[in-house]
């Protein structure tokens, strides 16, 4: 028979054991099943290796890692007080609308910077803005924050759909339904082929964890996190610490969505955030919250997205089943968490006898 | 499951050698146990001795590492409740388990018969003969959410006979009811008790133990001490068994010159969020350099008198004024700022006061953080202090960077109050301070208290241990149900008496200290002339307020 | 159906309405069961597409409707299993496995799917969905003013319907009754509300918390087959299109209401074809609210007022499945 | 434990940096293919067994194969990248830059500014776009007159519809779209000038679903002939299931709906493919912006099926040598009128080139509203 019990929770190199485990265990699953589909494992190995290995390929991962380590570290600052943010995926697209928004009012003669400046406050603005009203529900009713955040997603992307089709249609795109790129003078300047974001990503890493771990907002958010009745019992005011981070939580995916525009699309279109809103939350959830662990993570996603674009493109196998392996992985991981904080006694019916030799 | 054919000598419950930890914390340790059919079996011990462990894995919920388990002679192995309730083990948990939005009898019936149908109307049948047999008078179709604590209580004991059981436990059933509910309790517990069902009743309360009990297990610390016939024993008997020796509490009682008025409250009415009264025109004045002793029943609105102070609770009506300023309406953080330092320690220890996943370091830091300037968090002036919290109390950690989670109920208590003397309150209240702590700890703690005193701070102690309060206090003010039965002096007050007070008694003869009718405050300065008038102390000399705040006009 | 009467132009729109909605319909009822036992899974997209592609591609090879449904039914439930090993068992983050589990199942679906997407839906099954069961023959009376008139519009917007439309009426209001008149649906509500409490009751938490998920898988299956097999006649990757995604607002906004679900599915339903309506009316072309894309916004628009406005009601009010998104461990203190 | 966390941390960073070091060792693009071998990259915006538009151009590289040899080309093609994620549509272009494709099509309008930006990094790749207007020294732009077969499948249309009402399922309101409407109602209104064209926008250029619902709106108006600018055969389908005929686009159709089916203005990419790949391994290739109609046979006319009446077969055959003649021209010659009664061409002349690339307007006959 089996049974479940609470341990004490594993920690350090062991728990990074049992979730390379369960990685290569979802490598292995997923080779078997490519092997069922009629595709040979090692062939694909090879493509996905030889779509990794150039400092191309390298600059590749670390382009598409960008925006996901941004929007990870975003909601993880919204998890760390267990507001459960789905919402970055509006709230990338919203940052970038705030962006554009601004972009599209200044005189055409703005420095480059200083319209990138702007156009990164905007961002941050945007996305806060699309954060707040599920944090003021939350704070004034309880309104569950998970539903909420979700169904802005939706009402984000419909809106930039909208802005594509009608409001904002580019005059100049000879009819088509598209809106007018931002300037050349507002790309994100490159450093060692990729896009400035890169640092920007370092950077706010680093200060996300200054923030959550030396500074008093941060213990504040932390705390709130932990307990809501002891934050009240410290002093502090719970709604406005929830605020507080669901804002940050929001400005930061919604200079993810700046970064994205200005570094990459350099259009906005509601296909702009693709998805990474909703890979940021697996990142940051598997990475334990944890900024440094959210870098190596999202690496490791990135790497997963480009191999399975290379397995598409030159093994032919279909980016469906590229998908699948991913969700075989995250599956994997997510079950790994449970042996991390579980254990699992076999005993027989006869444990009494048994035990009772030794209590 | 095998083991011996039952028979009529088997008891009805026996438990032996059950062991169950949770973490680091050893919750059981060879513990044996055994209840006879037809007795009321009481299971005494203090809080965090192991009773409701024990009786959670008599009803399935927890299994035990190990240890052997027989009902009615039968070796069973639970694996969840479902196969307790077969065997006809009901457990009343003190935390009641009821689905708030349904009614009584969907609660009920939940759980039993088989089949697709659910026949309303049967069910509401049964329960109503039940509730007749037991004189419950209970409404089968009233919402959970409508009930009364009491009637809350009526639907889990139903729930348990419902199915059957003819061995009941109930986990500290009295600790939230009213006289007149205990009352009617204790005649339901009698008629099952006729009826030829075992009843298992945990308690920590001697004088409910005596009245109703058969027989009696004491456990302490997670180990049984004996189990005894309530007719062969004394009251005496059973403390030296609870807390493992006889006691002889010698606490020290400093006597202070106090420097005035601390706290003035004045015709204070809380309701909860649901809108039932916990705190009915409370008024009392608190000295600086006295310990004032609350004592009640659970559930008296000892937490709500806290939580009030603290400012973490908002008040219907009354007055809260701290050094003659009304602080009733300042946020939680003004009134620490001023001084007002509260430890309360809830039944889970982690509930309020300490955050768990944080090591002990940040906890420390946890209520004074926002007064250091600058954005950052001083690091290094909290390490400072939590390695001196756990030096000076003695608290047995790994080191300051372990999460408190981690540390055992004790330790846990001491980070807490540590932290809340370090503040240098001038008002400490503390609630359920030494719960579950030993007796060397315990004694550590009103150490701390008196030091505390004799500084010159104002110490409301709330307490559960009526002998603690008498040794320990100046005075005791006694609540019942929210409102204050009286305020006596502790140095010529006995037990009985308080006990009778606790239970809404108010007693008028023989010089007793009653509530006095406290006057109104003046509008914004204290009254020391009218408090040292009004003061039940009379061995006590107050001169007026050293920091010129305490004398105001009158 | 070429009449153009305005009553008839409503009696026709409705009953399109009514065709649309049944994949959020089955979605709805499906999520619903899943949501309370306490379990919020997102990944309805995935199971919606597990299901379609695992029905329709034994529809094409086996020829035969039971199979098909078995399989969809599989396939779903395959989806739903890993979400309920993985939840329910190993206590994983509900709101991240279903996120996972959209992924796994998009991409099951549309590597399964590869090989049907030309076929069309076997003809017999076809002429099966096409038969309207409870279709009357009206031409006695169709000539008589008003009377006429009137039957045709009922018969429209009630009786010319699919046997799909009726199991899928038929299937909310057995739910209802299953989940507010049975030992069984007692048992699920309590599981959803109070697992402690349930657990206390002697209700099995895991058991029934498996049989919620996996029931609300099969139905998704349901509802994403129905797409392929009756609606489209035909796989293409992604045939749902965002659908689950609004059965998860669906849930929400018909408070986890199997009756309900017809009503609110039925709106949905009815935003989803409104704009063909409106374009008929190019004097609305310019009004940003009558806008295709305004009126995409509309069913999350209204799932947040009504999410918003149960959670600003009073006290005592019910808000959903108590337990919702949380995990339950016995031992866990 | 704290200090554990930290080196498990570190120990991962230390794998990473592994990982990347290793990448950086063996730097450097892989070689070009052999010459006698190219490579060749292709960007779809949906499936390609859509059976519509990616369809259409999968049926034109798998000749441009068989034409040039199947071991002469590798590909590298990449389904499904939706246009308007400029991220994923670069991502997927770069692995066909790095893996060294010569030359790289990409399929969609929304492509075009990605395209543009990763043709300037990578000068030696020819990338060809379809069906927009940008240009660069490695960058080609081509599309085709499909207004030509419209314009006789509206003659079919026309000849066919009893009720003169003609649906028209259509994607989304820019000036191709429009364009396809406009030709086809002036193919309807030469041989039948009573009938109307009623359009529906969907939106989108695939979802079976919504193009249906489309349909259905228009059927239930009373259209007895559908057709569509839409990538499914899901028109079609709903107008078999009505009992009334439809119109196709992109590929044959028959096989979806054959009760229904009368014809469909087709795409042939297949010659232009062969030519530019070829181009590529000669070393000929250069850019240019290409429009090819019915004479280059970049577009046609699928086969008339046996439900077309004979008098509309004989008209189609009439006016076909017209169009392959005088291509654009015989389809947009004056006098047109718009739908609200004013005179956007005169007679004697033909629409401009330029006019015809920004057509945001509708001929007299069509019911509905650009957008």
């Amino acid at each position: 028979m089996l049974r479940i019990a609470r341990k004490e929770d594993m920690t350090g190199l062991r728990a990074v054991g049992v979730r390379i485990a369960a990685v290569l265990l979802a490598l292995l699953a997923s080779g078997l099943l490519i092997l069922a589909m009629g595709y040979d494992p090692r062939e694909v190995v090879r493509v996905m290796w030889s779509g990794m290995r150039t400092l191309k390929a390298l600059a590749s991962m670390i382009r598409i890692a960008i925006p996901l380590a941004m929007a990870a570290l975003a909601v993880s600052i919204a998890f760390t007080m267990k507001f459960w943010n789905i919402g970055a995926e509006g709230q990338i697209l919203m940052g970038a609308f705030a962006a554009t928004a601004i972009s599209s009012v200044l005189p055409e003669g703005t420095p480059g910077a200083l319209r990138i400046l702007l156009m990164a406050l905007a961002g941050l603005a945007g996305g806060a803005l699309w954060a707040l009203p599920p944090a003021l529900f939350r704070a004034a009713f309880r309104t569950n924050e998970t539903l909420l955040t979700l169904m802005f997603n939706y009402i984000a992307i419909r809106w930039v759909e909208y802005l594509r089709c009608q409001l904002w249609k580019d005059p100049a795109a000879m009819g088509f339904p598209q809106i007018a790129p931002i300037p050349e003078s507002a790309h994100l300047p490159q450093l060692l082929g990729v896009h400035i974001g890169w640092i920007l990503v370092l950077v706010l890493a680093f200060l996300q964890w200054v923030f959550l771990r030396r500074t008093k907002k941060g213990f504040e958010v932390r705390v709130v996190g932990e307990s809501e009745k002891t934050a009240r019992y410290a002093g502090m005011t719970v709604g406005r610490v929830l605020l507080f981070g669901v804002l940050l939580s929001g400005a930061l995916a919604g200079l993810t969505g700046m970064v994205k525009l200005n570094g990459t699309a350099f259009v906005l279109a509601e296909r702009l955030a693709g998805g990474d809103g909703f890979t940021a939350i697996i990142i940051a959830w598997l990475s334990n919250l944890s900024a440094p662990v959210i870098l190596v993570v999202a690496f490791l996603f990135a790497a997963m997205k480009q191999g399975a674009g290379w397995m598409e493109g030159l093994a032919g196998i279909p980016s469906a089943l590229a998908d699948t392996v991913q969700g075989l992985i995250l599956f994997f991981a997510l079950g790994s968490e449970f042996f991390i904080r579980y254990r699992i006694i076999l005993e027989s019916r006869h444990r009494t006898e048994r035990k009772e030799a030794h209590p | 499951m095998g083991g011996p054919v039952p028979s009529a000598e088997c008891p009805a419950i026996e438990m032996a050698g059950i062991c169950k930890s949770f973490g680091h914390v050893r919750a059981n340790h060879n513990v044996g146990f055994s209840v006879r059919s037809g007795e009321i079996h009481a299971l005494l011990g203090e809080n965090g001795s192991g009773k409701s462990t024990l009786m959670n894995i008599l009803s399935g919920i927890y299994l035990p590492d190990a240890g052997s388990v027989a009902v009615r002679g039968r070796h069973v192995a639970f694996r969840s409740p479902r196969d307790a309730i077969a065997i006809g083990i009901g457990m009343v948990h003190q935390h009641f388990k009821l689905v708030e939005s349904m009614t009584a009898m969907e609660n009920i019936v939940a759980g039993t018969g088989r089949g697709l149908r659910l026949d309303r109307q049967q069910a509401r049948e049964r329960i109503r003969a039940f509730s007749r047999r037991f004189e419950m008078g209970l409404d089968p179709d009233k919402r959970v959410h409508d009930m009364s604590v009491g009637e809350k209580q009526t639907v889990e004991i139903l729930k348990v006979l419902y199915r059957g059981a003819d061995i009941l436990v109930l986990d500290e059933p009295t600790a939230v009811l009213t006289p007149q509910e205990i009352g009617r309790l204790f005649g339901i517990l009698r008629l099952m008790r006729q009826e030829g069902h075992s009843v298992i009743f945990i308690s920590h309360k001697l004088n409910e133990v005596m009245s109703l009990c058969d027989r009696v297990t004491v456990l302490r610390r997670g180990e049984t001490v004996g189990t005894v016939a309530v007719a062969d024993c004394t009251t005496s008997r059973l403390v030296e068994m609870m807390v493992g020796r006889v006691v002889d509490l010698s606490i020290d009682r400093p006597r202070v010159q106090s420097s005035g008025l601390c706290l003035s409250v004045r015709n204070l009415s809380v309701r909860d969020e649901e809108g039932i009264r916990k705190l009915d025109d409370v008024s009392f004045d608190l000295h600086h350099g006295e310990i004032l002793g609350v004592a009640g029943l659970a559930g008296s609105g000892q937490k709500e008198l806290c939580e009030t102070i603290a400012g973490l609770q908002a008040a219907e009506g009354g007055r809260i004024a701290f050094h003659g300023n009304d602080i009733l309406g300042r946020s939680p953080r003004d009134i620490i700022r001023l001084g007002i330092s509260m430890s309360f320690i809830p039944e889970d220890r982690l509930g309020m006061g300490l955050v768990a996943g944080m090591d002990i370091a940040d906890n420390v830091m946890l209520k004074d953080y926002a007064f250091r300037p600058g954005l950052f968090l001083d690091r290094t002036a909290a390490r400072k202090k939590a390695r001196e919290i756990v030096s000076r109390l003695s608290i047995d950690t790994p080191g300051i960077f372990h999460p408190v989670r981690k540390l055992s109920g004790g330790n846990i208590q001491k980070v807490i109050l540590g932290r809340e003397i370090d503040l240098n309150p001038k008002l400490l209240i503390t609630a359920y301070a030494v719960r579950g702590l030993d007796i060397h700890s315990s004694y550590t703690i009103y150490r701390l208290l008196n030091d505390q005193k004799v500084k010159g701070v104002a110490v409301l102690y709330i307490g559960e241990d009526l002998d603690v309060l008498l040794e320990l206090c100046d005075r005791i003010l006694v609540l019942f149900n929210g409102r204050v039965t009286g305020i006596v002096d502790a140095r010529s007050s006995t037990k009985e008496r308080i006990g009778l007070m606790m239970t809404g008694e108010t007693p008028r003869a023989e010089g007793w200290q009653v509530p006095l009718p406290v006057p109104p405050l003046p509008a914004s300065n204290a009254c020391p002339v009218a408090d040292r008038l009004l003061s039940p102390d009379s061995d006590r000399t107050m001169p007026a307020g050293p920091d010129g705040k305490g004398g105001g006009p009158c | 159906m070429t009449d153009t009467t305005p009553l008839m132009v409503l009696a026709v729109f409705l009953a399109s309405a009514v065709r649309y909605s049944m994949p959020l319909l089955v979605g709805t009822l499906g999520e619903t069961v899943t949501e309370r036992s306490g379990h919020l899974n997102l990944g309805v997209e995935g199971m919606m597409l597990m299901g379609g592609a695992a029905g329709f591609v034994t529809a094409i090879r086996t020829d035969s409707l039971v199979l098909s449904l078995l399989a969809a039914m599989g396939g779903a439930i395959a989806g739903a299993l890993f979400y309920a090993v993985l939840t329910v068992t190993f206590r994983a983050n509900q709101v991240v496995t279903g996120l996972a589990l959209t992924l796994f199942g998009a991409g099951v679906a549309n590597t399964v799917g590869k090989g049907a997407v030309h076929a069309s839906t076997p003809p017999h099954i076809q002429a099966f969905f096409a038969w309207q069961p409870l279709r009357p023959d009206l031409s006695a009376i169709e000539s008589v003013p008003v009377l006429g008139p009137a039957a045709v519009f009922l018969r429209t917007v009630l009786l010319e319907y699919n046997i799909y439309v009726y199991m899928a009426v038929l299937l909310a209001v057995v739910l209802s009754l299953l989940l507010h008149r049975t030992r069984l649906g007692l048992h699920l509500r309590v599981v959803g509300e109070n697992p402690a409490s349930a657990d206390a009751s002697g209700i099995r938490v895991a058991a029934t918390r498996y049989g919620a998920i996996l029931v609300g898988g099969a139905l998704c299956g349901l509802a994403g087959l129905y797409l392929p097999l009756v609606h489209n006649g035909t796989w293409v990757e992604n045939i749902t299109g965002g659908r689950g995604w609004i059965v998860v607002a669906l849930v929400i906004f018909v408070r986890w209401s199997p009756l309900r679900a017809m009503l609110g599915a039925l709106l949905f339903g009815a935003l989803e074809i409104i704009g063909f309506k409106l374009q008929g009316f190019p004097q609305l072309a310019g009004n940003p609210l009558f806008s295709q894309y305004i009126i995409g916004m509309y069913p999350y628009i209204i799932t947040v007022i009504v999410l918003v406005a149960n959670s600003a009601r009073k006290k005592g009010g019910w808000r959903g499945p108590g337990a919702l998104g949380l995990p339950y461990f016995r031992e866990e203190r | 434990m704290h200090i554990r966390k930290i080196l498990s941390t570190l120990l991962l960073m230390t794998l990473l940096a592994g990982v990347m070091l290793a990448a950086g060792c063996q730097s450097g693009t892989p070689t070009n293919a052999p010459a006698e071998k190219v490579k060749v990259g292709v960007l779809y915006i949906s499936p390609i067994d859509d059976g519509g538009w990616s369809t259409a151009h999968n049926r034109g590289f798998v000749m441009a194969e068989n034409e040039i040899g199947k071991d002469k080309i590798e590909w590298v093609t990449k389904e499904n990248i939706p246009d308007t994620d400029a991220a994923a549509t670069e991502t997927a272009l770069r692995i066909m830059a790095d893996a060294g494709c010569q030359i790289i099509f990409a399929t969609s309008y929304n492509y075009m500014d990605t395209v543009e930006k990763l043709a300037k990094e990578y000068p030696e790749i020819k990338f060809e776009h379809c069906s927009g207007y940008k240009t660069a020294d490695n960058m080609d732009n081509y599309f085709g007159q499909i207004e030509q077969p419209r314009f006789l499948s509206g003659i079919v249309a026309g000849l066919t519809t009893k009720s003169n009402k003609i649906g028209y399922v259509a994607a989304i309101p820019i000036p191709e779209v429009v364009r396809g409407i406009n030709a086809f109602t002036l193919g309807v209104r030469s041989v039948n000038p009573d009938a109307e064209v009623h359009v529906r926008w969907t939106n989108t250029w695939f979802d079976l679903s919504l193009e249906s619902a489309a349909a259905n709106e228009l059927l239930n108006l009373g259209c007895d002939v559908t057709s569509q600018h839409q990538d499914s055969a899901a028109t079609l389908k709903a107008a078999e299931a009505k009992g009334v005929f439809g119109i196709g686009y992109d590929n044959p159709m028959g096989d979806a709906a054959p009760k229904a089916y009368l014809t469909a203005p087709i795409w042939n990419w297949g010659a232009y493919y062969t030519k530019k790949i070829k181009a590529v391994m000669d070393g000929t290739w250069s850019v240019e912006q290409y429009w090819g109609g019915m004479k280059e046979g970049m577009v046609g006319l699928d086969t008339l099926t046996d439900l077309v009446p004979q008098a509309a077969k004989e008209k189609v055959a009439e006016i076909e040598p017209m169009i392959l003649e005088q291509g654009n021209d015989y389809v947009f010659k004056g006098p047109i009128k718009d739908n609200q009664g004013n005179e956007k061409v005169a007679a004697g002349t033909s629409l401009s080139k330029a006019d015809q690339m920004g057509m945001d307007w509708f001929v007299e006959g069509v019911v509905g509203s650009v957008g």
